[in-house]
């Protein structure tokens, strides 16, 4: 659970970053305020992790600047707004899908956060599917189409193989309720059933473990 | 203008003297209609070009949570901007064009946002300095103006500035109370006081203010403004231990600016060059636009511009 | 009264400093607790990223600390219960009424 | 499309206007609206298309 945890909250520090950068070259000024909103939420659940790490006996850097346990999608601004949707779907939704099977935690303190977060997770969703229909209905649809696929090979890793030694353990205590390949079903249906019912069909590429690097739950092509 | 603006001059300033305020294009006319859009254009392009100004700024932020804070603080700035805009999409304006198609100079907003801030001091100095000025500046829109819509959006402005304020000197005083960081902290109120009281423009005894205080545009004059930012500026920045070149004068009870104004500027060492220049000479460099103008247009109209 | 009532009604005075309404009356203040000078405060925010946590923490610590019997206060950030809008006025009138203040 | 944004702080307030969002569509406009006008803790805020309105008495 501790590299989990601390990948959590490492990933959603830098998404509040990736996020910011967009709040300043959204394609409309009501985006522009959603994503400064969507980052701080971000950067809030990030920070509120940080102790839950702590309280695992990890020695967790507090400021937040320190952790590099983060997708490799996220090491740079990301690149345009579709990629920015992309990651907006898909890897926040990743990541809530893991902190929903969170709720219920025998990790108590994850647990209390846990249900905040999804509160605030709302708005990042209804976001996010309502600029998937846009973009789907636009002539941009292909170049959105083409980064959510590569955003999936990232994202979806994130959960790590079926057989992840991480996730099982947790899913053995019970500080997690739903196992790593059912989460990422959920996400995996939930985009292929957005991205239908605008006409799009969209396959998914196969998740391979060459280049997945456990420790730091990131791949890297 | 005539057709969407169908009131004479003195059916305005009849409207305006009966102390009633302008609700929409049904009462203006096109001197008013003229003048509100400038006035709302310079205010909503001031506040949209300092959210990547400040975002520049927050990578230097000491840690995530004070990015955060940062973050919110642009999320705000946009949100005013929004403000701005929105009142001029009711006024004729498009408003997709006026943001993500105009030409990077043709951007109106005070010059101080064309030179980069580079630091964390940098930052909480702007919303000591600049937020200031611009809350000065709203303020007396607030209560002058005439435009009823503008008015009464600008209560949400007036409670988030003054969290941008807090943020700015809670932060300043924190640094000026160590000497290492008050040593950085003083090196960039050098440069960045004598540039905010440019943003009040040229001064009275140069401007015509005619219209824009007959109409209600705004209620004080530039020098009245300077005046009133000086005050909140000045004793604050004095109290903390840093120095600014004005004082206040206790004789004419008016605050004095105690360095050549205006003044020869380097925009890229961010250095003032002690030499006293002409309003004119401050003209052709404000016109001419400062070093960041074309990089933040670009950064705000990329999504747009895909 | 008793002192946590006085400290919950000293807390009426300490406002959100983006939104003009009282940290209480917002439902911030989960738990108050007093013990022989030392205040324990259970405090919880609308949102994680809250930009104002630590103005608000600060506020709330010096607002005490002029209360004469008060000398230390702790201050503990709680996630659970989750914040909602149904905590603003009533929830927070409610709880004050218990305490025997009049909200 | 022109959305206008209605809210309130409390029940024993009316609704009252407090701005507008521009949004193609309901879902993003809804959104834009809870992050644009978050100035206060609303206990409730409303949408309605600008094109819905229809004036009975005219300013």
């Amino acid at each position: 659970m501790k590299t989990l945890v601390a990948s959590l909250a490492d990933n959603k520090a830098a998404l509040g970053r990736r996020y910011a950068e967009w709040a300043v070259s959204a394609p409309t000024l009501e985006s522009a305020v959603a994503a400064a909103a969507m980052a701080q939420d971000e950067l809030g659940h990030s920070r509120s992790t940080y102790p839950v790490l702590k309280g695992l006996g990890v020695d967790a850097n507090e400021d937040g600047f320190g952790g590099d346990k983060r997708l490799a999608l996220l090491d740079d601004e990301l690149p345009d707004w579709n990629a920015f949707i992309a990651a907006n779907l898909l890897v926040d939704g990743v990541l809530t899908t893991f902190v929903a099977s969170c709720v219920d935690s025998s990790l108590e303190p994850m647990a209390a956060r846990a249900r905040k977060i999804l509160q605030e997770e709302g708005s990042h969703r209804a976001h996010g599917e309502a600029w998937a229909r846009r973009l789907c209905r636009g002539e941009d649809r292909d170049a959105f189409v083409a980064r959510l696929r590569e955003t999936w090979e990232h994202a979806g890793r994130w959960l790590g193989p079926d057989d992840d030694a991480e996730l099982t353990a947790a899913l053995q205590t019970g500080e997690v309720t739903r196992d790593g390949p059912a989460q990422r079903e959920l996400v995996r249906a939930w985009l292929v059933d957005l991205l239908a019912a605008e006409g799009v069909a969209i396959e998914l590429p196969e998740l391979t473990w060459e280049g997945w690097d456990a420790d730091r739950r990131r791949w890297q092509a | 203008m005539e057709e969407l603006a169908p009131r004479t001059e003195d059916e305005v300033r009849a409207h305006l003297a009966a102390g009633k305020l302008v609700e929409g294009l049904q009462h203006m006319s096109p001197e008013y209609l003229k003048g509100i859009r400038r006035i709302l254009t310079v205010s909503a392009d001031t506040e949209l070009v300092s959210a990547p100004a400040y975002l520049r700024a927050a990578a230097h932020a000491p840690a995530l949570n004070n990015f955060g804070s940062a973050v919110s603080i642009i999320q705000d700035e946009l949100a005013h901007a929004h403000i701005g805009y929105r009142l001029l999409g009711d006024l004729g304006v498009d408003m997709p064009a006026l943001i993500y198609e105009r030409e990077p100079n043709a951007f109106k907003y005070p010059y101080a946002f064309d030179v980069p801030l580079d630091s964390w001091y940098e930052l909480v100095l702007a919303n000591a300095l600049y937020d200031q000025a611009g809350f000065v500046l709203l303020s007396d829109v607030h209560q002058s103006s005439t435009f009823g819509p503008w008015k009464r959006a600008l209560a949400k402005v007036d409670k988030e500035e003054t969290f941008h304020l807090r943020h700015g000197r809670t932060w300043v005083k924190k640094f000026a109370a160590d000497p290492d960081h008050k040593v950085k902290l003083q090196a960039s109120l050098d440069w960045m006081f004598i540039l905010t009281l440019e943003w009040f423009g040229l001064p009275d005894e140069r401007k015509k203010h005619g219209i824009q205080l007959e109409y209600g545009f705004k209620g004080k004059s530039n020098d009245e403004l300077r005046q009133d930012w000086m005050g909140h500026v000045v004793p604050f920045v004095e109290e903390v231990g840093l120095h600014v070149p004005a004082h206040f004068d206790e004789q004419t009870q008016r605050y004095v600016i105690d360095c050549p104004f205006p003044q020869q500027f380097d925009s890229e060492k961010k250095a003032w060059g002690g030499t006293e220049i002409s309003w004119d000479d401050v003209l052709v460099r404000w016109k001419a636009r400062g070093p960041m103008n074309e990089t933040y247009v670009a950064r705000l109209q990329k999504g747009y511009r895909g | 009264m008793t002192v946590e009532a006085r400290l919950w009604e000293a807390l009426t005075e300490v406002e959100d400093p983006e939104i003009p309404i009282s940290v209480v009356h917002m439902g911030l203040i989960v738990a108050i607790s007093y013990d022989a000078g030392v205040v324990d405060l259970k405090l919880t925010f609308t949102a994680m990223g809250c930009p104002a946590m630590d103005f608000i923490q600060d506020d709330i610590r010096e607002r005490l600390l002029r209360e004469p019997d008060v000398e230390r206060v702790d201050i503990e950030v709680v996630w659970n219960p989750v914040w909602t809008r149904k905590m603003i006025r009533e929830e927070a009138r409610g709880r004050m009424r218990e305490l025997g203040i009049v909200a | 499309m022109i959305w206008e944004v209605f809210a309130r702080k409390a029940y024993e307030d009316p609704l009252h206007h407090v701005g507008t969002v521009t949004e193609s569509d309901e879902d993003l406009a809804l959104v834009s609206a809870r992050s644009i006008y978050d100035e206060q803790p609303w206990i409730h805020m409303i949408i309605v298309p600008r094109e819905a309105i229809r004036e009975a008495i005219k300013p």
